[in-house]
């Protein structure tokens, strides 16, 4: 029961975090990182639901299935949207890391 | 027994939130990879003592995967991130 | 006995999670972000082992944890060396004969 | 019986202290050359002490040898991963440290 509890509480406050991120920062990558935080936080309160503790029982087998699913579509979202930035970034002429100035973040990433 | 195994596993995953310290304040990218690849290892770890904690042998086959995929990030990050700008001073066959 | 040692397992995890995932979000350095990205897939990992889900477990391994931090990381790639003016050697000569531009003349300043 | 699974817990103990170590070193350390040595080697023994008291303790052939191969798999993966950063970070021109 306590454990539902935590994962529950846990799930929601990583959707809130991944939410208030998605919102306020403006680089496509950490939007991405965002979209992908939500995400684990809605499979971990779908698979908190289904949990029965060790020794009572089995756990219910259809919101497994389900996270299963959604794991796998959201690589592959993710690797859609990733392109998708890229492919942005470059045909475009403006450059879209606008947190901080574009020299340095170009210098610190390979640093 | 098998509090033991899981209390093992606890202080394992302390390891882990200690080493997260190094990733926030590491100077190069290199030390933040490893800390990764220590994540890996001790994640090896501690699903080896919970197979045994929780009485169940399948969690040694996702241990497997854990090892095998762990190495996937660092050698990606070794190829595609902290190589240069692809002109070597030497010519190691890489 | 519903309080064990695991409950304590499971507040330690959590906490290491919010941690993490705080830390991620907030982080000015997206390299950074990545790696803790990486690690948060690992434990995620854990999470749904404790969770008796051993299936969910597996799939998380392998493509959360496995797939997704270098899918990141060639992204990541990709988008410096746009930045600093480099050619990339798959699409770059289609581009120029099409439109007649070097991409070199668009880099950021 | 109850000897080996005894030998299996001191063992146990006794890799729970190599990974603590390990970590110590990441932290501690002041290079990167050095924090790589301290991680590589602390962390592998570690393992190994564990998947051998684990060893000790299952009284299985088949869980032991798959153990064993875990164990075989993460010595090759991060002695090739371990290599390969330190010979970047050789190309990248980055100094070892010294005692000045």
């Amino acid at each position: 029961m306590i454990t539902t509890q935590i994962y529950s509480i846990t799930g929601l406050l990583l959707f809130g975090m991944g939410l208030f991120t998605l919102i306020v920062h403006s680089h496509p990558l950490r939007k991405i990182l965002a979209v992908n935080v939500m995400s684990t936080g809605v499979f971990l309160i779908l698979i908190a639901t289904a949990y029965t503790p060790l020794g009572q029982g089995e756990v219910d087998p259809v919101p497994h299935a389900m996270v299963l699913t959604g794991i796998v579509v959201s690589v592959s979202v993710t690797a859609l949207a990733l392109i998708l930035s890229c492919r942005v970034q470059e045909t475009s002429n403006r450059d879209l890391l606008r947190e901080k100035p574009v020299a340095e973040t170009a210098k610190e990433c390979t640093r | 027994m098998n509090w033991l195994h899981t209390f093992f596993a606890l202080i394992l995953l302390l390891t882990i939130g200690a080493g997260v310290i190094r990733i926030l304040k590491g100077p190069t990218a290199a030390d933040r990879m490893m800390t990764a690849q220590l994540f890996g290892t001790c994640g090896v770890a501690i699903l080896l003592l919970l197979s045994t904690g929780m009485n169940n042998l399948v969690l040694l086959d996702i241990a497997l995967v854990f090892a095998l995929l762990a190495t996937l990030a660092t050698l990606t990050f070794i190829r595609r991130t902290w190589q240069g700008s692809g002109k070597r001073k030497h010519d190691y066959p890489l | 006995m519903i309080y064990s040692i695991l409950t304590l397992f499971d507040i330690l995890l959590a906490l290491t999670l919010l941690w993490l995932s705080w830390n991620l979000l907030n982080t000015e350095d997206i390299f950074k972000a990545v790696v803790l990205f990486i690690s948060f897939g690992l434990l995620m990992a854990l999470t749904w082992v404790r969770m008796r889900a051993p299936d969910v477990a597996l799939a998380e391994a392998a493509l959360g944890a496995g797939l997704t931090g270098p899918l990141f990381l060639s992204a990541l790639r990709r988008m410096n060396r746009f930045l600093k003016g480099e050619r990339r050697l798959d699409c770059d000569e289609n581009r120029e004969k099409d439109n007649g531009k070097n991409p070199k003349q668009t880099q950021a300043t | 019986m109850t000897i080996l699974y005894n030998c299996g817990t001191v063992l146990l103990m006794a890799g729970v202290l190599f990974f603590l170590s390990g970590t110590v070193g990441l932290l501690r350390f002041p290079d990167i050359y050095s924090r790589l040595h301290a991680l590589t080697k602390a962390d592998n023994v570690g393992l190994g002490c564990i998947v051998f008291g684990l060893a000790l303790q299952s009284g299985s052939i088949a869980v032991t040898i798959k153990l064993i191969l875990i164990w075989l798999l993460v010595l090759i993966a991060s002695s090739a991963s371990c290599h390969l950063i330190a010979r970047s970070a050789m190309q990248k021109n980055i100094q070892p440290w010294t005692r000045s």
